[in-house]
Formats: C-alpha cells, structure tokens, sequence
C-alpha cells in the first residue's frame, strides 16, 4: 500500500473547488453568450457596457480564478476518464501530462488575455 | 402468473471447463420464493451439482450475493415473481474470481479488512472494563449507518474502479473504516489515515456511486468515501499551516 | 503419511490460509474487463457522461477567453465574435456543452450534501436541505451574472 | 497438515470470543480459527432481540439467576447460573468496550428492554440486530491478533483422539477440496446448533449439528438432547424469526377471533402495556404450547403454510417500530409484504434452539482431555428444559470465554504433540472421504430426499408435544433413513467447492443428533419445559430432576444415562408467570 498522498488530497480539493465555480457560473454563461444571444433571442450587450465590466479589476480576477480551476475540474476528470473509462493504465505519465500541462497552458493563456 | 420459471444459471467447473457456461432450469414459480429458493430447488430435486454460498436467507449473513438479470443482489432477498415470466439470469458477483459456479473468491477482501484497522482503537488502554464509555444516542447515530454492513460484497461488484483498479481499498472497507474512525469512543482515526487517503484508498474513488445502489443495507459507502476525501484534504491543508496552528 | 508430512511445513501467521499452497485443481476463472464496460449499464454510461462534462468546462474556458480576447480588442472583433457564434456548428457545439453543463451542475450540487456533513445546535442537517442551499445558490448566482451582463452594473 | 496450539472450532460468537480469551490469557499461544463459512456468516448474526446481564440499578443478580433457574424449570446447574448471571454484565462491557454498538439511553449509559421470562429490563440491545452487532465486532477485534491464523471455509469431518486425548480435527478445505489435519495440544468446539434437523426452523443452513456428532462420535456424551426450544412467533413459510423484542416493546398475540389467548393458559391477565413475566411476556415453551391448545380448538387462522396466529403491533406506531424494531419492519415488508405499522404479522411456532448439547462443566471442558465446548453445540447446563430470551448471546460470550481460558491453560501445559497414531488417524478419514463420498455416484438415493424425510420425522415425532408411540415411530424411521443414507449418492464429482459434499457430511452428522434427542426424549418419561409428553403430563421431580447424558455405544446406537442437576439456592418449585 502507498503511502498518504497530499497531492491526491491537493488535486481533489482543487478539483471540488474548480466543479463548485464551474457549477454555479458556467450554465448562466454559456446560455447567455452560447445560445441565447446568438440565436437572437436577447439582444447581446452593447460593446461598450462589456468592455467597462470586462476591465473591472474584482471580474478580471474572478474570471481568471474561474478559468484555472474550471481546467484544474476538467483534468481531474479527464484524467481519470481515460485512465479508468479506457484503461490506459500504461499511459499513466503521458495522460497526467497532456492534462495538467492543458492547464497550465490554458490558465497562461488567460492571464495573458486578462492580464495581457 | 405461470407456474414455472426459467432461471439461467452460470455454471463454471474448473476442473472440466475453460470458461463459464450458462444452463437452464425450470423451477416452480410461487409468490414467496425468492431467487436462493429457486437455486434450492434446483439443487434439491434437478442437480445436485450446482455450487453456491447462503445460510441465512433472511438478509443478514450476507453470503448469497449474486449476480441477478445483471444486478448485484442478495438472492434470498430478490423474489422470482418480480422476473415474471422470466427467465433470469443468475450469475456469480461481477469483479471477482469465480471459484465455482456462483461462488466467487473474496480473499482480497479479506486481506484488506483488517489494513483499516476496523477496531475501536483506544490509546488509553482501559483495563478491564467496569463501566461503560458514554455514547448519547446522537453520537451513536454519527455511524451507526456506517455499522449496517454485512461483507456481502454487492458493492465490490458494482464499483468499475474495483474492477479496472484491484488495488483499490474498496466501498466496504473504507465505510467500515468510517464506521469506526465516527465512533465517539474510538480514538484512532490518524492511525487509519495512513491507509485511507491514499491513491489506492480514498483517492481512487471517482464517486460512481454504484456501490450505495447496490448496498441492500443503506450503508451508503460512496457517502462515507466522499466524507472522508473532504476530512482527508482539510487534514492535508492543515499540515502544512506551521505548527501549533493545526 | 508422505503428504502429510509435506503439508506440515510452519505458516505465516496472520494470512488465510488459502494464499498458502494451492493445490492444481483450483483454477479460478477471472472475468476481464471490458474496455467498453460503461456501456454494459444506464448507471455507468450516466456516469461516463457526467465526466465527459468536463470537457465541455474545458471547452467554455476556451469560448470565454475567446470572447474577451474579442471584447478587449473593440467592437468590430467583438462584432465578428458574435457572428461567428452564430454559425450553426458553433451554436450546435454550444448547445450541447450547455446540456453536458446542466448534468454537470445538477449532480454536483446533487452531490455535494455527500462530503459535507454540517450541524446546527447540535442536529445533522438533513442532506437534502443542504442540497436545496446549494441549488438555491446556483440560481442566485446566475441571477447576478445575468443582471451584470444584460447591463445592470 | 498444520498445527497450532489451540483449535477452535467454528467462528461465530462462542469462537471468536474463545479465541480473543485464548490469546489474551497466553499471548504466546497461536491460535487457529476453522469455520466452514467465513466467521461474519456464522448464525449468531441473526440473533435480533438482545443479550441479557444485570445493570440496571434496580435489578440484582439474584433476580437474573432465579429468573432463569426457574425458566429452565430447574434443570439447569445453579453453579453454573451462578458463574454466568455474575459475568454476564462485564462480558456485555467488554463488547462496549470493542465497539459494540449498544442502544443507548439519552444519558449516552447502555439501555436495557424487557424480555419474555425476565422479571426485569435487563436486556441490552442494539436495535434489532444484537446479534449480527456482537459478531461483527469480536470478528473485527479478531482481526488485531496476530496470533489467531483463520481457516475460513474449512470443513471439519473429524476430532483427532490418541489415548482418550483430543488433538485437533480433520477438515476439508472447501476452495480446494484438499483434506487436510489441522492439529493442536487442545480444541474448542463452538459450532453452534442443530436446528436444521427440523423442517421449519429460524436457523440458518449452517446449523446442522456437526459439532454435537463430532463429539458424540469421539466419545463425549451429548447433554438434555430432548429439550428443543420453539419459538412462538416465526413467519410462515420462511421461519424467519420475528424477535421477542416485538412483545417486549407491547406487541399482542392474537387469534382469529383478535383476542389475547395467552389470558386462557395461566399467563395472566391482559394489561394494554406489557408486565414482566406475564402473557406475551412468558417463557416460549409455555406461549408455543399455548398455540398448539388454540390449533386445537380451531382458534388459529389457516394459510397455505400452516395456520397461524397473529402478532399486532399496529398500536405501537411507526416511530416505536422503527426506532426499537427496525428489522422486524424490514423483514415484513420484504418477506411477507405486509407493513407491521398498518397490518397484523401472521406468526406460528417454528424451531429455533438447542439447549442441550456437548455435555461440559462450567469451564466448558468436556470428558475428553484436551476437548472444550461452547455456545449453542455445549450444555453447560444454563438453560435446563427451557432457555430464556437473550441468555444465549452472554452465554456464548461468558463460556466462550471460560473455554478459552481452560483451553488455553490446557495447552500451555498439556505436553503432548500429537504422534503417529493421530496422522494415521488423518490419513483414514481421507480415505473415508475420498473412498466413501467424493466416489459414490451409483447410489439411487438423494441426499435431499433422505434430509427432508428426516425433519418431518423430527417435526412428527419430537416436536412441541411427544408421545412414546411417535418417538418409537421416530427412532424406527430414523434407522431407516441411516440405511437408506448408506445408498445415497453424490453426483458432484469436483474436488472445488463440492457443496453436495458438504451436504451429505452435515446430513450424516443430523441423523446422529436427530437419533440422540428422539433416544433422550423416550426416556424421560415426564412432562418439563419444552419436552412435554402427552403420555406423561406434569413434572417428575422425584424421578427426573437429573440431566440425560447420551453416549454413542460400541453398536452405533445411542445409550442414554443420568446425571443429577446442580442445585444451590433454589430448590425445585413451580413456575409462576402472570401472577
Ligand atoms: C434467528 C435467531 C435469533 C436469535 N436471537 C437471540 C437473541 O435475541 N438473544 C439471544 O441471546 N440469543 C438469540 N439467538 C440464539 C443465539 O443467536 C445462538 O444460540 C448463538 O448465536 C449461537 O452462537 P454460536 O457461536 O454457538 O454458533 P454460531 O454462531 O452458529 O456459529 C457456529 C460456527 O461453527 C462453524 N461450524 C459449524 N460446523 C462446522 C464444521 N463442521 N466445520 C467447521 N466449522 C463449523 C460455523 O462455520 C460457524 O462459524 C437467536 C438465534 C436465532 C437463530
Ligand atoms: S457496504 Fe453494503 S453492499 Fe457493501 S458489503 Fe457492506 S452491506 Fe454489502
Ligand atoms: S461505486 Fe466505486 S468509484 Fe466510489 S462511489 Fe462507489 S466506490
Ligand atoms: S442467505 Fe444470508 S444474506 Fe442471503
């Protein structure tokens, strides 16, 4: 038997915290900005009132908050996903990898977009 | 209702076969007979040969876990009627080595049990005892759900990451585990740690919660595993804040 | 008698005692695991798919930061980024990741009464009231998201 | 084979306490566990109603102690009760102590209930499943001793004896069908009951006797075979046993016409809650035959498996039934489909307990040096001719542990190892088994067949009432089905797992202990808590206040001697319930 493992108990804590946010925010966003207003259904914001929210410094914080545990939430996942779902047991190394690498990359990425 | 129904039976006899085989009895179908009373039947008065595991048949020993029409289920608590007009399908638990027939291996089982250390662990080692620890009945509700398990397995069987990840302490081990770590008078709940939150323990669980359905006796496992994953993480945040301040 | 004096060698304590030797004939028959094993149930297909909702995270993160990325660079980019959102496969795309979020945000808060277990003077909350607070709170959340959107700041 | 100092036999609650009590008395000793299923099966998980000891400030042990000298109609041993009601609350102590979960009062202190023949609340309980609590926590305490090596699914054939001195067993591993010695300077028998010599039984299929032939085929006498405890209130067709508990708490008995019945047989008079000693509350001897008078005067209901009466609970209300009685409503709803909150139980008498077996002293050492019994296989003898409610599960625990600690000492001094004489021993019960059994596929009787005969000859002729024509009847049908089992066949031919196997060994060991109690109950010529004789009504102090000892003769029949019973502070009386 392995030992305590703090990673693991890091990884979920992040995790849970990524699933939480993701579940309370994403839904509204998504069908806002994915469904509601490119079908016409509201008209979408004026330009000029997103911009004055976009470069509020409290949601410039929270939405890059948002975008690195929503991937941490994802890598988790998918990790397990691929590791249990299609035993790719051997592949371990690689799939911790390709995921958490994701996540560094997206959560760079959006602090050079929010940041930037 | 008919008076008969078809129950097909995994058979697996090492000794002549490669690989498990199914076969077919028709046995009475009365409203109160249940799946093991069929399986009785079968072996009473058509073949003697077929092997299974029960005793109680009143739900408590936990020994005649089987596969059922694909479910996990304690066949002395399934009843034939509901499978009318049949036929069922009746094959050993899922997830462990069949040893014959309907009777699976559960040694692995067996080996992890006693790692969580499912004992009251008390580092005041109390002598002989005169009076009782005080427990109120809300301290005793803490795990009593927790103390409901029979072993009978359904939810090894139920849980796909026992099945890929065999090294996976498992849904009963790990509620037991809980059982004893909530009990206001055990004291070893660090001890247990050691086990628990690690990436075969805890950790391993990616909370399908088939175990709770499978679970005849409201044991909850996926719960007690998903209580103690946070338990687990805020100790782990806890160590790293400088001492004296845990 | 030879037997028997073969078999009386000394044992570990403390380990069944069928781990020990295991004569030929047993020869137990283990089942493997399919690789599609989440197809063989309702349960764990729903299971499979709630953790594929995560990929559909993943994916918003990308879709929001490309709408940033738009709204910072004026209002022609911000322009094309909602045109572009109307193509049909984009909005399609959309409208599944937004059925993947629901079922992720559903059975989140469905499940987060299981970790927690919190008391008030004394009594357990019952798991279900910690449920409703949770799903009261994703409403209020979207409420104040939609109100700052649709212009209320 | 493998040897250690001390092997139990058997793995429920008389087993494992024995063993716990083995290694902490010597911690040196090294312990093996043989059971033929794995210990948390064993039937002492399905004891419900609770375990009785005195803690209550107003109960005394005395009161304990005469309670069930008088249960027993005085045919316990008084020094033996005397031990048990003094050690029965420090065991119950010692469970809290390893985690039991005991229900408890709002004080956090242990509480205790009402228990039929008790004439105050001494019963401890953990809701309804006392038993499956108590034996999965000295299963899970086992676990810490090193020194204890398991044998689960381990089929003991045989006891190994060289000169008069038992040293260990011949068993079958079950996985393997290997037959294999398991060998120790002592052994401890706790193998449990015999109730599947009945057709309708609260036992599990694991209570088959083996331990009482096992014995008796070695040489130790059986004790008080005749005396077979029916429980009154059973569910028909399953015989799943609906806890005394239930009346405790206030449940009501019932005939056809909804009336009290127990109020016509000298158990009181109807009170709406429940008196001690009194009514739904008698001793289960008294409340079955009273079932038997009300068959008789067509006062019960019939249904297609059998008639019954009816057990109402329905006043009691959901929250009393589920929080005292949890189980009985589980096992209603699934197995009957009634709810108990809204609906009357159909409950008839069904077999339920042993209280004779492997005659033993009070430190449940047998005549066999090196031979030690415990639990439902031992009569000690606490329970006389009638045992009462929750005495079983501290007996088990109180003997188990004595046994333990007999064994124990016997081991650490006894000097012999076994010799020669004991592996050839081995070698011919593999012989037998391999000759005799695993190769006997030409018989045209099934094992089956003759078993089912065998307990509705059990039911006809030693059931609630007997008379000597059925028991000779009986006696006779049994010899037959001894023959007939002699052209029995096993079509399993499989050494793994061969459950058909198993089956003809348990039957072999029934017929011996079917044959002993229809032996003893011939004998006692006089009517006595549960062995009542309609050819001999009322008790026989003068002739038959003696134990009957059952020893197997060189013919392979039984002989049946006498021994006195014990008596110290209360001399033989009548027993008065309800006033
Ligand atoms: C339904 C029910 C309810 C009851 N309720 C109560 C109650 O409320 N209060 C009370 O005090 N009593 C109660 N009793 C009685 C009490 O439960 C039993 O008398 C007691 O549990 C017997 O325990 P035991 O350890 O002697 O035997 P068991 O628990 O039956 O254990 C026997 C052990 O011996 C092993 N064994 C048997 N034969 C062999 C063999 N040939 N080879 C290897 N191993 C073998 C078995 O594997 C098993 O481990 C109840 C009994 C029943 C049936
Ligand atoms: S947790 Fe439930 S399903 Fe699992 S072994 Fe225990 S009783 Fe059986
Ligand atoms: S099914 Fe398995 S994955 Fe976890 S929640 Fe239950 S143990
Ligand atoms: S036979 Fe005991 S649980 Fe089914």
């Amino acid at each position: 038997m392995a030992r305590r493992s703090s990673s693991e108990a890091i990884g979920w804590l992040l995790f849970s915290a990524g699933g939480m946010v993701s579940a309370l925010l994403v839904p509204v966003l998504l069908l806002l900005f994915g469904v509601v207003f490119p079908l016409g259904l509201l008209a979408p914001p004026e330009h000029a009132h997103l911009s004055a929210v976009l470069r509020h410094p409290f949601i410039r914080i929270a939405l890059f908050v948002l975008c690195m545990l929503s991937l941490l939430h994802w890598a988790h996942r998918f990790r397990y996903t691929l590791h249990d779902g299609l035993q790719l047991k051997q592949l371990n190394k690689l799939i911790n990898l390709l995921c958490y690498g994701g996540v560094v990359a997206g959560s760079s990425w959006a602090a050079f977009v929010l940041f930037g | 209702m008919p008076d008969t129904i078809t129950l097909q039976v995994a058979r697996y006899r090492p000794d002549t076969d490669a690989a498990p085989t199914m076969q077919e009895y028709v046995v009475p179908l009365r409203q109160e007979w249940a799946v093991l009373d069929g399986l009785n039947y079968i072996k009473d008065q058509l073949d003697g040969t077929l092997s299974f595991r029960w005793s109680c048949r009143m739900g408590i020993c936990g020994s005649c876990g089987m596969t059922v029409d694909g479910d996990p289920a304690l066949t002395c608590g399934t009843f034939l009627a509901d499978y009318a007009p049949g036929p069922v399908r009746v094959e050993p638990l899922a997830n462990f080595p069949v040893i014959r027939d309907l009777v699976v291996g559960i040694d692995d089982f067996m080996r992890k049990l006693p790692k969580v250390k499912p004992w009251l662990v008390r580092e005041d080692e109390p002598g002989v005892a005169d009076v009782e620890f005080l427990q109120t009945p809300p301290q005793l509700d803490e795990y009593q759900q927790y103390s409901m398990c029979i072993n009978c397995m359904l939810c090894y069987a139920a849980c796909p990451v026992y099945a890929i990840e065999p090294d996976f302490l498992g849904p009963a081990a790990i509620a037991l585990a809980q059982r004893y770590n909530l009990d206001s008078r055990d004291q070893g709940a660090h001890q247990r740690m050691d086990v628990l939150a690690t990436a075969e323990g805890v950790w391993a669980c990616t909370y399908v919660g088939e175990c709770t359905s499978a679970c005849p006796k409201g044991v909850d496992p996926a719960g007690a595993i998903q209580r103690y994953k946070l338990t687990a993480a805020t100790r782990t945040l806890r160590s790293f804040l400088p001492r004296g301040e845990r | 008698m030879s037997e028997l004096a073969r078999e009386s060698s000394m044992q570990r304590p403390h380990e069944a005692p069928t781990q020990r030797a295991v004569p030929a004939q047993v020869r137990p028959y283990r089942p493997r695991v399919s690789r599609f094993w989440w197809l063989r149930r309702r349960s764990y297909l729903l299971f499979v798919l709630r953790e594929l909702s995560s990929v559909f995270v993943a994916w918003f993160v990308v879709y929001l930061l490309l709408l940033v990325d738009a709204v910072y660079q004026g209002p022609d980019p911000y322009r094309r980024f909602l045109e572009w959102s109307g193509r049909p496969w984009v909005l399609v795309l959309n409208m599944v990741a937004l059925a993947f979020v629901l079922l992720h945000a559903i059975t989140w808060f469905n499940l987060a009464p299981k970790a927690m277990v919190l008391r008030m003077q004394g009594r357990r909350v019952p798991a279900r009231l910690v449920a409703a607070a949770h799903f009261a709170a994703w409403g209020v959340a979207s409420g104040v998201v939609a109100w700052i959107v649709l212009g209320g700041l | 084979m493998t040897s250690h100092d001390v092997v139990v036999v058997g793995g429920g609650g008389a087993g494992l306490r024995a063993a716990i009590a083995i290694v902490q008395a010597d911690p040196r000793l090294n312990v093996a566990i043989v059971s033929k299923v794995y210990p948390m099966r064993s039937h002492t998980v399905s004891a419900e109603g609770g375990a009785a000891a005195v803690i209550a400030a107003d109960d005394s042990l005395d009161e304990h102690a005469y309670d069930t000298v008088s249960g027993s109609d005085w045919l316990c041993d008084q020094d033996a009760v005397e031990a048990f009601v003094a050690e029965a609350p420090g065991e119950l102590l010692q469970l809290e102590h390893w985690g039991c979960p005991w229900s408890r009062m709002p004080d956090g202190e242990v509480a205790v209930r009402a228990f039929g023949g008790m004439k105050k609340m001494r019963t401890w309980f953990a809701a309804d499943k006392t038993g499956f609590h108590l034996l999965h926590t000295l299963f899970q305490t086992s676990l810490q001793y090193e020194q204890i090596t398991r044998y689960d699914e381990w089929y003991v054939t045989r006891l190994l004896v060289d000169e008069n001195r038992v040293y260990g067993v011949v068993a079958i591993e079950l996985a393997t069908g290997r037959i294999q010695a398991v060998t120790g300077r002592a052994v401890v028998l706790c193998t449990g009951g015999c109730g599947r010599v009945f057709p309708f039984t609260t036992n599990g299929n694991i209570k088959t006797g083996d331990g009482m032939a096992l014995a008796y085929r070695a040489g130790a006498p059986l004790k008080d075979m005749e005396f077979i405890q029916y429980h009154p209130t059973g569910l028909p067709f399953t015989g799943i046993l609906i806890t005394e508990a239930a009346r405790a708490e206030g449940g009501w008995l019932l005939n056809k016409d909804g009336y009290r019945y127990l109020q016509d047989y000298d158990l009181g008079t109807p009170s709406p809650t429940p008196v001690l000693r009194s009514m739904e509350l008698g001793p289960r001897d008294r409340v079955s035959q009273a079932f038997v008078h009300e068959q008789e005067k067509g006062r019960t209901v019939d249904t297609p498996y059998g008639p019954v009466v009816y057990l109402d609970l329905r006043h009691l209300g959901a929250k009393v039934i589920d929080t005292k009685l949890p189980f009985v409503r589980e096992l209603c709803l699934q197995y009957e489909r009634i709810d108990p909150v809204h609906e009357l139980i159909p409950v008839r008498p069904v077999q339920h307990y042993m209280m004779g077996g492997v005659h033993t002293d009070i430190d449940g050492a047998t005549g066999l040096p090196g031979l030690y019994a415990a639990g439902e296989v031992a009569c000690v003898s606490i329970n006389g001719a009638n045992r009462l409610g929750s005495n079983s599960l501290p007996e088990l625990l109180v003997f188990g542990r004595r046994a333990g600690i007999a064994a124990a000492e016997f081991a650490a001094t006894g000097n012999t190892d076994p010799g020669p004489a004991v592996r050839a021993q081995a070698a011919d019960e593999r012989r037998r088994l391999e000759r005799d059994l695993l190769a006997r596929r030409d018989g045209r009787e099934r094992i089956a067949d003759i078993r089912t005969e065998m307990q509705h000859t059990m039911e006809g002729s030693a059931g609630i009432y007997r008379d000597a024509a059925s028991l000779v009847k009986g006696a006779d049908k049994l010899r037959e089905l001894r023959e007939r089992f002699g052209k029995a066949t096993v079509e399993d031919a499989s050494r793994t797992f061969n459950t058909e196997l198993v089956a003809a060994l348990e039957l072999e060991f029934m017929l011996d202990v079917a044959e002993t109690m229809v032996a003893c109950a011939l004998c006692r010529q006089e009517s006595r808590g549960a062995h009542q004789r309609t050819d001999f009504r009322g008790r026989d102090d003068e002739r038959f206040l003696t134990h009957s000892l059952v020893f197997l003769d060189r013919a392979g029949s039984p002989r049946v001697e006498y021994l006195p019973v014990t008596i110290t502070r209360w001399p033989p009386a009548e027993r008065v319930y309800g006033r």
